[in-house]
């Protein structure tokens, strides 16, 4: 068994594997399904300051090979988080890693100071970039000013690991990887969702209630794989690479563009058992190719 | 560790452990055009699935088709080791299914939601109202309430004859009332003009089919104060409550029907009744 | 039988099925497989001032629902068009379409000068969006002032219908459609391919020859959906509507989001007679609907 | 209207018209493990074919598998109005066209591209080179040149005996001459170390394998002034020379190997012979 363990800032992750916020709630859900220690980190739900009840149904579509939504960050807020959720989660020994939303900065701080006072919740990814939500969210996460500001704020107010989620839905996603650098950030991730829609044409109307929603799974894996190319050669910090990774093969694409670990969304809604077959495939691939350590392949891309 | 304190108000339906399984076809039977019975085994015992669970069904082969497909555990034969799942057949994922062949492979993730509600005695008396492929739960329902003791009486709706399945099995369990909107069997009509809703009272209600069918059970439930129990369909992505994407307008809010449903009681929801 | 004549411009379409550059050759690739004067218009490869060799070998890569190329615009220049090309396609009963591309306005304005004189050419489509060569090509398409600049550079050569193809890699593709409106477009045409990416994860190396390139296909549509949708709301003049349409189903999707007319790339290679079959479905959906035009349906979307 | 006036130096085959048709598999033989020979037939007499040609597969029921798949016409069967495809499967696509079976519909769109110069007279001593399953077109290859009136001769490649296929058919038109790595059927080693290229003269080569084979014939064509075509293998996506994703590096720039090729005379190629 090759070592799998890689270092994202301050997080010590046991394998490069982790699940990506939206898909796999708290964890807990997907306890029957696989150990969950043996996945290297668990990002659980967006949640924001205060409670959202989210979008309206439908929610939910499929397309070709993926799916949108447009869930819109339902989530009983930070407080509930803090008092009911994270008692439940926090003795699952991996690291298990907030991801925070907000329509402003105050908002974003305010929720990460919270969660900073969370023992064993080691590291935030702040989502800059929910499609599917009115004010906020993405808006920061598409001009460079606006995911500085943001970031900024957040870092004063927290202490520990900083992962800051990228939106796609940009002309230079470089750019804004840098900026939040600048900021502070201690690690990107991305993708996000890619904004896409879905029309009914029967009933002439859009299939989600809000008209558009978030592209995500396999369809999106070539452009989420070109952005993270493009961003880990653009920043010195840690990079987490996900959208559409279904199998080790993909895993593995992600991490040869250069990302230190990576996140599995959707492919959790195939396969409930994904996480810890892509972990281990990895290990295969590694044992194949005469490789001690993961790490020996994060960026390794020949021409 | 895996017990949840109620978040969203959504809580574990008896605690049942979930399995992802490699089931084996051991017979399709179309029952009628469109509509195909699959019944599969596994060579471990399956595990233990109430009335209104549902499986998540990985479908094989259509290049449409990418999530997995909620069917209704139609039914459970223990001796025989077999869960059925009623298929109707309505775009390519439920084609796909119902295309296949003894001896393939079925990847299933189950028992997966909240069931109906069982009754406390034996003495209840229960009424199943079922129109279209919604009748698929209530036979396993119905087996299940025979297990307590109870006689549940049926209420099967159809546009006609032909569309109502599995009627010997659900005889060999209580009384079968019938409507067709051509009256080509039982009454003419919808099931809630059926005159056996007159004659009889009911202690307990519980309903699976089309939206309207279901709100006009709901109606005369809530118009005699007997309690009833919907389950409802809705477009799915996890089926475990991970993803938030099928939710239903509730006093408590959106919550999940692949979690805290698909069985509600009509009490909980906010149709215009 | 429902009317599916539509107007781009001054350019009248038999019906709204158009094929997609770069996708359909010049049209007489497919001869074989569908009459090519059912097709409502045809976009050919696109052209250049100059004659250019493309990107070297490996230029294309299959993804979930998709492919990548890196083509890189080989053509053998504007000259060889009007005198070689020209004459064989001239005399096709359909709109034959010319896609012009170049690496400065100067270069887009005398290719689109010279086209200009070829009596049987109504329309060019301006591709500012190509993201598979270096220099000029997805630049001008990325923000507003480049779009602008070069359209304006060409509607002082051009004066027949002149539509603009939009790239779909922006954080604000409505912005760049309205840029050109005003700079004198007389449709727009979205999208060209989103930037993606493949890894050969054993030889560990970018699949395609320049590391990136185009994705098209089904994945795509959803984004495409998206996008077609915001700009259809944002201008005056027509749009037409491209990006994984494999069937009739797909087409009335963009028709219902505002596109005036579709093109059909992708789907060439996976059923030649594609086209034909799309506006044939489009026919039995109008006639299923009741609608005795198509004009009917285009933008009739309900919330 | 249809004629081109070689854009790209790309001319058209015999002007031969494509087709696209729904065939039906009359058999799948497994040869050897990992490759299928299909036969297929089509109501209407198939359209006419020249060795070298190809087809597009369109693939069915394989999620991952999006394109066309490219591959040789490696028989045609006048008689029974079949042609054959011979498959190597190293993927999903190729796996999933071995699985076929009998009565199973394959649509193909054919035929597709340049084949080989066929000889200018019966007396020209032609030799057919092959490794793998770059032997299938030359079984076609073979059998028309023996209605020329030639008798090809054929030297084929393998790791060891069992990877050599339709030896059979081979001998039936002509000699056949055989290496492999292991010795455990004719000659050892590879093809070009051959003694029968010592012995014997030849006026034409055609060549169909993996590349350093064919770098390897085609150095020893040049050698000996002998004028050598070989089928080249690409990742494709129109098939018909639309896209542009196909190309080859050659003396007059980029050629489309779908269209100008598969097959290319070696001195347009810029090989390091
Ligand atoms: C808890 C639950 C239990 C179910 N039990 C059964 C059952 O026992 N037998 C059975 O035949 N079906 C059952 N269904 C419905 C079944 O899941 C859908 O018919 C199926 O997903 C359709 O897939 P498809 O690929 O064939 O159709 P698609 O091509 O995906 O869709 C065809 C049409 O059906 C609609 N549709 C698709 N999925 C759903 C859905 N989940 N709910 C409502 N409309 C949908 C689509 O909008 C579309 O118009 C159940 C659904 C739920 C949520
Ligand atoms: C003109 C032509 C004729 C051919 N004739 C035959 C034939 O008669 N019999 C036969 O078995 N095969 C033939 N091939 C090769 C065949 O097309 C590929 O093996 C097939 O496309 C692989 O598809 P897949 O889905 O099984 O593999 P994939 O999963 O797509 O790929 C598996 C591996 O093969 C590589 N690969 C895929 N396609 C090609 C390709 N077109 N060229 C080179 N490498 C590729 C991939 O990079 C990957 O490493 C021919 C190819 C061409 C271009
Ligand atoms: C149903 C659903 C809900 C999601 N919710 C969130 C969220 O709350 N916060 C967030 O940052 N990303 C959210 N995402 C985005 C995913 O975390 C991930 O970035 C995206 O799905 C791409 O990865 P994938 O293709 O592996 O799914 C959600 C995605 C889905 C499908
Ligand atoms: C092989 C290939 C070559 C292309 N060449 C061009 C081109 O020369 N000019 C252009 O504007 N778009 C080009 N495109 C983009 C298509 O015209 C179209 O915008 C894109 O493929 C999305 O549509 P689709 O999903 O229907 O293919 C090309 C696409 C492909 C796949
Ligand atoms: S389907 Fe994911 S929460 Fe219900
Ligand atoms: S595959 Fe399209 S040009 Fe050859």
């Amino acid at each position: 068994m090759a070592d799998l363990s890689v270092n994202i800032g301050k997080l010590q992750l046991k394998n490069p594997v982790m699940t990506a916020s939206g898909t796999f709630g708290y964890g807990l859900e997907f306890a029957d399904f696989v150990n969950l220690e043996d996945i290297g980190g668990i990002i659980v739900k967006g949640t924001t300051l205060k409670p959202r009840e989210g979008n309206p149904y439908p929610r939910m579509a499929e397309t070709p090979q993926g799916m949108l939504n447009c869930v819109g960050l339902q989530n009983k807020g930070v407080d509930y988080f803090c008092g009911h959720i994270y008692p439940q989660i926090k003795d699952i020994r991996t690291n298990m890693i907030v991801n925070v939303s907000g329509s402003c900065c105050e908002d974003y701080a305010e929720c990460a100071a919270r969660i900073n006072e969370l023992e064993r919740i080691p590291a935030i990814e702040l989502n800059i970039s929910c499609p599917n939500v009115k004010q906020g969210g993405m808006a920061f996460g598409v001009t460079a000013e606006g995911a500085s500001a943001v970031v900024k704020a957040v870092r004063k107010a927290y202490d520990k690991t900083l992962i800051v989620k990228l939106s796609p839905n940009v002309t230079n996603v470089a750019d804004i990887a840098r900026s939040v650098e600048d900021a502070g950030a201690d690690a990107v991730s991305l993708i996000n969702t890619l904004m896409g829609m879905a029309i009914d044409i029967e009933k002439r109307r859009p299939v989600l209630s809000i008209a558009t929603g978030g592209l995500s799974g396999p369809a999106v894996k070539p452009v989420a794989l070109r952005m993270v190319w493009q961003v880990a050669k653009a920043v010195k910090i840690p990079v987490v690479g996900l959208g559409g990774i279904m199998n080790a093969r993909d895993a593995i694409e992600f991490l040869l563009a250069g990302a230190s670990a990576i996140e599995i969304g959707t492919a959790n809604f195939i396969d409930p058992a994904v996480t810890v077959k892509v972990a281990r495939g990895i290990d295969e691939y590694l044992e194949r190719h005469g490789c001690r350590s993961v790490r020996e392949i994060i960026g390794a891309l020949g021409e | 560790m895996q017990e949840f304190d109620i978040p969203f108000g959504i809580y574990l339906f008896y605690k049942m452990k979930k399995y992802i399984l490699d089931l084996t076809l051991t017979a399709n039977e179309h029952l009628r055009a469109g509509y195909a019975l699959l019944k599969l085994t596994h060579e471990q015992p399956l595990p233990e699935m109430c009335p209104g669970q549902f499986a998540e069904l990985k479908v094989e082969g259509s290049e449409t088709t990418f999530l997995r497909r909620p069917i209704s555990i139609n039914y459970v034969d223990e001796e025989k080791n077999e869960v059925w799942f009623l298929i109707h057949e309505i775009g390519d994922g439920t084609r796909n299914l119902g295309a296949m062949e003894v001896g393939d492979k079925l990847n299933v993730v189950m028992p997966l939601g909240k069931g109906f509600t069982m009754p406390s005695s034996g003495d209840e008396k229960v009424l199943l109202v079922g129109g279209g492929v919604g009748t698929a739960p209530l036979l396993f329902l119905g087996k299940e309430m025979v297990k307590l003791g109870c006689r549940p009486t049926f209420l099967l709706g159809g546009r006609s004859a032909g569309d109502l399945m599995q009627l010997d099995m659900f005889r060999a369990l209580g009384d079968v009332y019938i409507t067709t909107e051509d009256a080509s069997e039982g009454e003419k009509g919808f099931v809630t003009q059926h005159s056996v809703l007159q004659r009889e009272h009911f202690d307990r209600i519980a309903t699976c089919g089309p939206k309207p069918m279901m709100v006009a059970v709901a109606r005369y439930a809530r118009s005699k104060g007997i309690p009833c129990e919907v389950s409802l369909e809705n477009m799915m992505a996890c089926g475990v409550g991970a993803c938030l994407c099928c939710v239903e307008n509730t006093t408590e809010g959106h919550l999940c029907v692949c979690k805290e449903g698909p069985v509600f009681n009509t009490n909980r929801l906010l149709w215009q009744i």
